[in-house]
């Protein structure tokens, strides 16, 4: 097994001051399982998530790490078990939805930022008719976060004016303007040029630093070593193996693992 | 090393190149102008050609060209009149009559179409398995047969299945209007009419003179939607101080019409109910089998096209939008009017405008069924009674390529207008 | 070019006739056009091209029968056409002559109880658009203060398509018309004619203005029909006739004497090929719309001027 | 297992899981109806709305479709078969079936539209069917003189002598493009134009008095029912399309004048009714040729349909155009192809790719647009219908005439979409 | 400044044995100019490139590089100044265009190969069309050149079934199917995944290895190294510096010119 290298975009100092892991449970999922028509996409999924955990989830494609992730803001129904995200169950209960989705921010592979809307309207459209914020309020936060992914000076464009790496920061901002207590990404990198990659890693990073509970989808090992502070593997619906990056990289245990690791690392 | 200017470069100095008439042929710069001559030369050609075969041909058939004609008494009825005409006046003035009736019968088609076509679109997109079937049923049978056979088929079935007004009379009639008050017979559909008590006379507007009191509706309707207008500009200022969005629907509903019953109320608005008289029905208004068979001919004929294109343009829309609004916590109803719907109107409304200009121009479709729109009276009648085909013909063109282009125009400005910024 | 030499060189005589009118021009269950003006393009066709079958028929809406003709894209109109001054002057016309003397009714169904078409106020009319019809019915409700709705058709299959199902109480156009519609319907005795004549409908064969020589032949060949009729000639004594006989205008209708066919530029002969093809007026008018076919037409005032009717062809001479 | 806890965090999965089956309520006929069908009170509405619809439309049709005469002579004939039960006619269908399908159209020549339009497959599959040798083109390109003189007949030498104009532009462009292809283009466009203005007539005439050759003459008003139909809609489609690359190239050019040349022809037919321009060919184009010319009516007709199609065609191609990447031009450029081998090697074949569905949607819209026809007298299924409804035995019959043409132009049409589809499906695939 | 490091794709030797500068003249540009609209693009433009040489242009985004090499096979025209390729003026003389063009082969950042051909005939159509070269010859030629460039299995398949590095080189191989005299290349590797740059940088060096012409535009730094006799670096539509690339690299002359260097190597 080679020794991994870091994502050459990861160099400065990770500070990791604020990234304390808490003993309150901000999401358990139990007896999880799910199918579309009678594929068994999820198997079986028992996980809990405390409050400041940075989870990366890794796996081959079609494992169901999307899914899982989905299941979670609940864009898709589980037909069993449980999940709870920061003590709402989710169920058919609409109320019960709307409320973990207004906790939970989530971050997509292809941005899906708004069009028609400007930047600044993109970041204030649901604190304005969701959380009922006054728009002069709701554009002073969004103007924070976009300070914070560094392009506040895009407010004004539309999406389809910037760069790859704009939109997906935007997109980072846009979820953080609802404050959420999770974030959730879904493959944010993999539409994005390698330059752009480095920029949104490092808003990934800089948003870990301030203690967030991030599960991440990703498939780059660097920021996985640097930021997270757990590894889950999955393949066929199932979680396979977890452990902490250092150990789950150096020291895989299930045969699945290595050979996953072997694909991805060795080229 | 640098950049420096080499010596051999002497050698080859600019020549000045003269022009050469060889360049129109192999230079990029002429040829383009030697290609244009050329067709300019062939269009003049041609031109000359047709223009001068005009002259002979009109001088052969010893006719003038005039569009004298048109102040000429028409000598003729039209049965459908939005304005005052009689037999006596003029072809321009039944022309102007067929003019209107087209616009009426247009208008009337695209807001059925727009209904309808909005409805199966959505319909189709249903998860209801049988909804969704049914409307596709819908769309495809009247998509793929003429228009002009559904106008038959709708003329046919009002001519031929619906009661004749004398099923109507006696004491044990065969028929009954519905409510007492909506007769439908083979020759059309009664329907009741607003009456005034007080006439303000009307609005002295030239050849077309329209009612005061519909005018001051009007005005009063329009006023209502611009005020509305201000309610939810209100309403979006409130949120936008304090977030929250007082409640609009019910001032909408009251500016919207409360005004206009009050207008109706003032002027001693009633129905005037139609009433068996002698042969027909009268009274009421009348809405004729031949606009009835192109208003649902051509209305449920485009409304198919329409739902193809409601369903396209809502489908074009990526899944991902509305994802990415739920995970911002937007409920259904909020995601659609705030995220779906700017989005897919700007897809769906070019093709809905071009929906609208080939139904406008398939109401010249209605010598089918005898509606009197303009080829009906300009074109039809009028050109047989006075025999000016050319002119008659051309001036047919010139309103339709009017009209044509006036909505295509609009929709230029309304491109330009949403069209999406990008890099 | 003149018109008869356009003729010659196609081969084809192109007659505009109606879309459909059962007794005056319709086409069979084989296609082949049958009728009274038919018959007349027939016999010009005869008299011109010495085939009475070589004549192509362009079926006409009253709309755009006078284009087609102007246009030149048939030689000749021939098509219960209303001789007016407009037509004649005005649209650069020419109308040869009569062929049917007719005058607007109205018809309704029994069951309406109407008797004259002066209680015909409110009712609703079906009308060809583009003809006569259409004027003299706004004058004529117009002069009597009577309103009407009227519906405009295109032909006169849908005019009576519209008539019985109901769709109008009345219809109306040349009575001539009106037997022919009637004699067609399932059950012609529900409908009556109401005895009001509105107007004068002359209706014969038109021509392009301008070609004097064809219009001549036209002109003649109807002539000849009447004529025919007037001394006796019929399709069975032709042939008898050509041979010569003592009437000297026979002989030269015929042209065994006088030449007159090549004055009109065709040959001696085609006036009688004409009358071969379809008999003289009375035994066209007898096989076609007479009294013993369904359409049952009394001659009334078709009858020639020695019998009290207005058929008077002027001399052969 | 249990809690895999933050604290605990090393996990392993040592045996996996098996798939196993949905719970009752996730599968099967039961959910399907439930998430289908019932899935909440709207829904259920709808359903029962559309139930209703359904049953309203068979009660009221499937009786008299079901019973429904198809031998009788006669509408009276068949109401005495049907005996004052609610039934269809058919029998007209059956009784006038041939004339439905070919108008008039003499009977012992009934083979040669048959013949015209097999072979008309015939010359459409080397379009269709790229597999197939190229050499079979030619059959293509001579197919629309066959197509014709099969039809109308006549002399054999008419359809030649307007051949051999293009086949004169053709040697002239070959001659001339030795000099310069921009001469060579001018040549092509002038010099069939002189020869059927000057030469083609009297080469018609010398050839059929030496060798007379030919099928019987049959007259345009002969044609009707479907054959017309399809007559102008194939000769309009196909027409169309050259004369639309033509014009969508025009509006695409950069030459100032011949793009504004095309914007208002374009925008000009666009704007008005195909019906004033079906009005234009019968009556007034007499106005616009030589005092004295007077040709067919069905080809003033496809000559019409095919300006108003070609105006459709070069939006559709212009779109397809639009789509292309502006690297495709470059590529071909710098390769040193001019500009019509890069039309033709390069740009035509993917635009044209691109726009099929627009193409096929087109050309539906023109076939249906091809009932127009009756308002100016030609003998198309709806003006048969009036002719047979003329006719004393079949004198108000409406539904059976009706469904029958409808169902055929149906047929034909979304015939036309689905393959529209299918070949869509297959060149996309062709690429993957 | 750092010392720059090769790529690490070009590991192997590079044979320079026929990689020799003649004393022909190949491009010659006097006095160029060219104006888009009113924005001066490229101002007084003068340069000499002899036969054999291997030019890499570099320079900042919108710099103008790209346009330069396009105007040397007129897909731009210029409005002052002069180009003579091999001895052919470039003006609006369209048999001139057509000549040079034939002679001046271009590969573009993407690809623009024809997808509607087989690869086989994306190679063949432009000697067939242009060169008038007979089918049969044409598919030799084209095969030998698909060989040479490592994908003559792929000759019948079309151009969207191959991965980006493959498009590439099947570029490549379609221009030199004309024969050419003289390569441009516009950012040939730039629209590449890392693993498929190397793949393509191959082929050019191969194709330098046997003494083409090349100009190119790319910021491959490892490949002007080891490859170009001179770098050229454009700023602001001007030729800023031009020398040989070890003094390039390691002496930058213009201020410039460093700072373009520190930024494209320093990361
Ligand atoms: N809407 C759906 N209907 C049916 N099957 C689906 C659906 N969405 C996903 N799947 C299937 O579920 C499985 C898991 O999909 P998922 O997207 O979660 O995988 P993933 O691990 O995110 O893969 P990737 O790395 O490719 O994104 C896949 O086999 C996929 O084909
Ligand atoms: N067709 C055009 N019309 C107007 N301006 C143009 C056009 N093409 C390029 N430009 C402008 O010319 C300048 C030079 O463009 P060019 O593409 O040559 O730059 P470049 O050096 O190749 O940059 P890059 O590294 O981004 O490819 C840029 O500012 C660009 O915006
Ligand atoms: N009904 C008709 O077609 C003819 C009506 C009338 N005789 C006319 O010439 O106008
Ligand atoms: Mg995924
Ligand atoms: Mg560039």
């Amino acid at each position: 097994m080679t020794e991994i290298q870091l994502d050459p975009g990861i160099d400065r100092k990770i500070d990791t001051s604020a990234m304390k892991v808490t003993d309150e449970v901000a999401i358990q999922i139990t007896g999880m399982n799910k199918w579309y028509g009678s594929f068994h996409v999820l198997r079986d999924i028992n996980m809990t998530v405390n409050r400041g955990e940075r989870i990366v989830i890794c796996g081959p494609s079609g494992s169901g790490k999307s899914t899982l992730i989905r299941c979670i803001n609940r864009l898709e129904e589980h037909q069993a078990g449980q999940i709870i995200v920061d003590g709402t169950e989710l169920s058919g209960d609409l109320k019960n939805i709307d409320k973990v989705r207004s906790e939970v921010g989530m971050v997509f592979q292809h941005f899906n930022l708004f069009p028609h809307l400007t930047i600044l309207e993109n970041c204030t459209l649901a604190p304005i008719w969701v959380r009922k914020v006054p728009k002069r309020e709701a554009e002073e936060t969004a103007m924070h976060f976009l300070e914070k992914v560094k392009i506040p000076e895009q407010a004004n464009k539309f999406p389809g004016q910037l760069s790859g790496g704009q939109q997906q920061r935007v997109a980072i901002a846009r979820s953080l303007c609802m404050k959420p207590r999770i974030m959730l990404f879904d493959e944010p990198t993999s539409a994005l040029d390698p330059e752009m990659i480095k920029e949104v890693l490092d808003t990934m990073i800089a948003l870990a630093e301030e203690g967030m509970t991030m599960l991440c989808v990703t498939h780059e090992m660097g920021f996985a070593q640097a930021v997270a502070n757990r590894v889950i593997f999955m393949d066929q619906g199932q979680i396979v193996e977890q452990n902490e990056p250092r150990e789950f990289f150096n020291n895989p245990q299930s045969d699945r693992t290595k050979l996953f690791l072997s694909q991805i690392l060795g080229h | 090393m640098s950049s420096t200017t080499d010596p051999r470069m002497a050698e080859t100095a600019p020549k000045k190149r003269a022009f050469h008439p060889s360049m129109l042929l192999y230079d990029q710069r002429y040829r383009s102008i030697t290609i244009q001559i050329f067709a300019l030369f062939l269009l003049m050609l041609g031109a000359a050609w047709l223009i001068d075969n005009v002259i002979n041909n009109l001088r052969l058939l010893g006719r003038s060209f005039s569009f004298n004609f048109l102040w000429q008494s028409a000598g003729y009825d039209i049965n459908q009149r939005p304005i005052e005409y009689n037999s006596q006046m003029t072809h321009g003035r039944a022309a102007l009559v067929g003019f209107l009736n087209t616009i009426i019968l247009a208008i009337m088609g695209c807001a059925l179409a727009t209904v309808l076509g909005v409805l199966a679109g959505v319909l189709r997109l249903s998860k209801n398995w049988i909804v969704s079937r049914l409307v596709t049923v819908y769309v495809e049978i009247f998509r793929n047969i003429p228009t002009l056979i559904w106008i038959l088929i709708f003329g046919a079935v009002m001519a031929e299945s619906m009661p004749a007004p004398s099923a109507f009379r006696g004491d044990d009639p065969s028929a009954s209007m519905i409510f007492d008050a909506i007769a439908i017979t083979n020759r059309g559909v009664y329907v009741p009419a607003i009456l005034f008590t007080t006439e303000l006379g009307v609005l002295p507007l030239g050849p077309i003179s329209p009612s005061l009191n519909w005018v001051l509706i009007l005005a009063v309707l329009v006023a209502g939607v611009f005020a509305n207008k201000y309610i939810i500009a209100h309403a979006t200022r409130v949120q936008n101080a304090t977030g929250l969005r007082p409640k609009t629907w019910w001032k909408s509903l009251l500016v919207l019409f409360g005004p206009v019953v009050v207008i109706f109320l003032a002027l001693g608005a009633h129905l005037e109910y139609p009433e068996l008289r002698g042969f027909n029905f009268a009274g009421g208004t009348h809405l004729r089998n031949s606009l009835l068979a192109m208003w649902l001919g051509l209305g449920i004929y485009t409304g198919a096209f329409i739902a193809e294109i409601v369903r396209g343009g809502i489908l074009a829309i990526s899944k991902g939008q509305t994802e990415a609004a739920f995970a911002l916590g937007l409920q259904p109803g909020k995601t659609m009017r705030l995220v779906i719907l700017p989005q897919a109107l700007r897809v769906i409304i070019p093709p809905l405008i071009s929906q609208y200009l080939n139904l406008t121009k398939n109401t010249s479709l209605g010598l089918a069924v005898g509606y009197m729109d303009l080829r009906s009276t300009l074109g039809g009648i009028t050109i047989n009674q006075t025999g000016r085909e050319l002119e008659g013909m051309l001036l047919l063109m010139a309103v339709y390529l009017a009209i044509s282009l006036t909505i295509s125009g609009l929709m230029n400005v309304y491109n330009a207008r949403v069209k999406l910024k990008e890099r | 070019q003149t018109t008869l030499e356009t003729i010659l060189d196609r081969g084809e005589l192109i007659c505009g006739s109606n879309t459909g009118q059962a007794g005056f021009g319709a086409p069979d269950a084989n296609g082949v056009w049958q009728g009274f003006d038919v018959g007349f393009c027939r016999a010009l066709g005869a008299a011109v091209l010495n085939d009475p079958n070589a004549v192509t028929f362009v079926p006409l809406t009253s709309q755009t029968r006078f284009s087609a003709l102007a246009s030149g894209e048939v030689d000749v109109l021939a098509r219960n056409t209303t001789w007016t001054f407009v037509r004649d002057v005005d649209l650069n016309l020419t109308f040869v002559g009569t062929n049917y003397y007719d005058g607007q009714g109205f018809m309704v169904t029994r069951d309406l109880g109407v008797s004259s078409a002066l209680e015909l106020d409110g009712a609703t009319v079906c009308i060809e658009t583009g003809t006569t019809t259409e004027l003299n019915l706004a004058d004529y409700f117009r002069v009597n203060n009577m309103s009407y709705e009227p519906v405009p058709v295109d032909t006169a299959a849908e005019a009576q398509q519209q008539y019985l199902a109901g769709a109008c109480d009345v219809y109306t156009t040349d009575v001539s018309a009106l037997a022919s519609s009637r004699a067609a319907f399932a059950s012609p005795d529900a409908h009556a004619i109401l005895p009001e004549v509105i107007s004068k409908e002359p209706l014969g064969p038109v021509v392009r203005h301008g070609d004097d020589q064809w219009g001549d032949i036209v002109q003649w060949t109807l002539f000849a029909l009447i004529a025919a009729e007037e001394l006796g000639v019929t399709s069975a004594n032709l042939e008898e006739l050509k041979a010569g006989s003592n009437n000297p205008e026979i002989n030269r209708l015929l042209g065994v004497e006088g030449g007159f066919g090549e004055m009109l530029g065709l040959d001696n002969e085609w006036a009688a090929r004409a009358i071969a093809a379809v008999g003289n007026y009375g035994e066209l008018f007898a096989s076609t719309i007479g009294d013993q076919t369904p359409i049952g037409l009394a001659r009334g005032l078709n009858a020639q001027w020695t019998q009290g009717g207005l058929l008077y062809a002027p001399p052969f001479r | 297992m249990s809690d895999t806890h933050a604290q605990t965090v090393a996990y392993v999965r040592n045996e996996m899981l098996a798939p196993s089956d949905p719970p009752l309520r996730e599968a099967g006929a039961v959910k399907w109806l439930r998430e289908n069908l019932f899935s909440g009170a709207l829904n259920t509405i709808l359903t029962l709305a559309s139930l209703l619809v359904i049953w309203y439309a068979l009660a009221a049709i499937g009786p008299w479709l079901l019973n429904s005469v198809w031998s009788a002579g006669s509408l009276a004939e068949c109401r005495a078969i049907l005996d004052g039960t609610s039934g269809a006619c058919f029998s007209v269908i059956t009784d006038r079936w041939h004339q439905l399908l070919f108008g008039f159209y003499p009977p012992q020549h009934y083979w040669r539209p048959v013949l015209a339009l097999a072979l008309l497959f015939a010359a459409l599959a080397p379009v269709l069917f790229p597999a197939l040798p190229r050499k079979l083109m030619i059959f293509t390109a001579v197919y629309p003189f066959i197509g014709y003189h099969l039809l109308w007949g006549g002399s054999v030498w008419f359809p030649v002598s307007v051949a051999l104009g293009f086949v004169a532009g053709y040697l002239a462009y070959v001659l001339l493009a030795r000099v310069s292809t921009l001469i060579a283009v001018f040549g092509a466009i002038l010099a069939p134009v002189f020869w059927w203005a000057f030469a083609a007539g009297a080469f018609d005439q010398t050839m059929s008095s030496i060798l007379p050759l030919g099928l019987e003459f049959v007259r345009s008003d002969r044609f009707g029912g479907f054959l017309i139909s399809l007559i102008i809609g194939i000769s309009g489609i196909s027409l169309s399309l050259p004369i639309g690359i033509l014009l969508a190239l025009g509006r695409q050019s950069d030459m100032v004048f011949l793009k504004s040349v095309c914007v208002v022809v374009i925008e000009f037919i666009r704007g008005v009714p195909l019906i004033t321009l079906l009005f234009t060919a019968s009556l007034l184009l007499n106005y616009f040729l030589p005092p004295g010319t007077t040709f067919d009516l069905i080809l003033r007709v496809i000559i019409m349909v095919t300006l108003f199609a070609s105006a459709y065609m070069a939006e559709v191609i212009r779109g397809g155009l639009a789509a292309l990447p502006k690297g495709q031009y470059e590529a071909a450029d710098a390769l040193g192809l001019n500009y019509w081998k890069a039309q033709r090697l390069i740009i035509m074949p993917q635009a044209l790719k691109i726009s099929i569905p627009g193409i096929v949607n087109t050309f539906i819209g023109l076939f249906k647009d091809t009932t127009l026809v009756v308002f100016i007298g030609l003998l198309d299924p709806i003006g048969l219908s009036n002719a047979i409804r003329a006719d004393t035995n079949w004198n108000g019959i409406y539904w059976e005439l009706f469904i029958f043409i409808a169902a055929l132009f149906f047929i034909f049409c979304f015939g036309m979409s689905r393959y529209s589809m299918y070949l869509e499906r297959r060149l996309k695939t062709d690429h993957k």
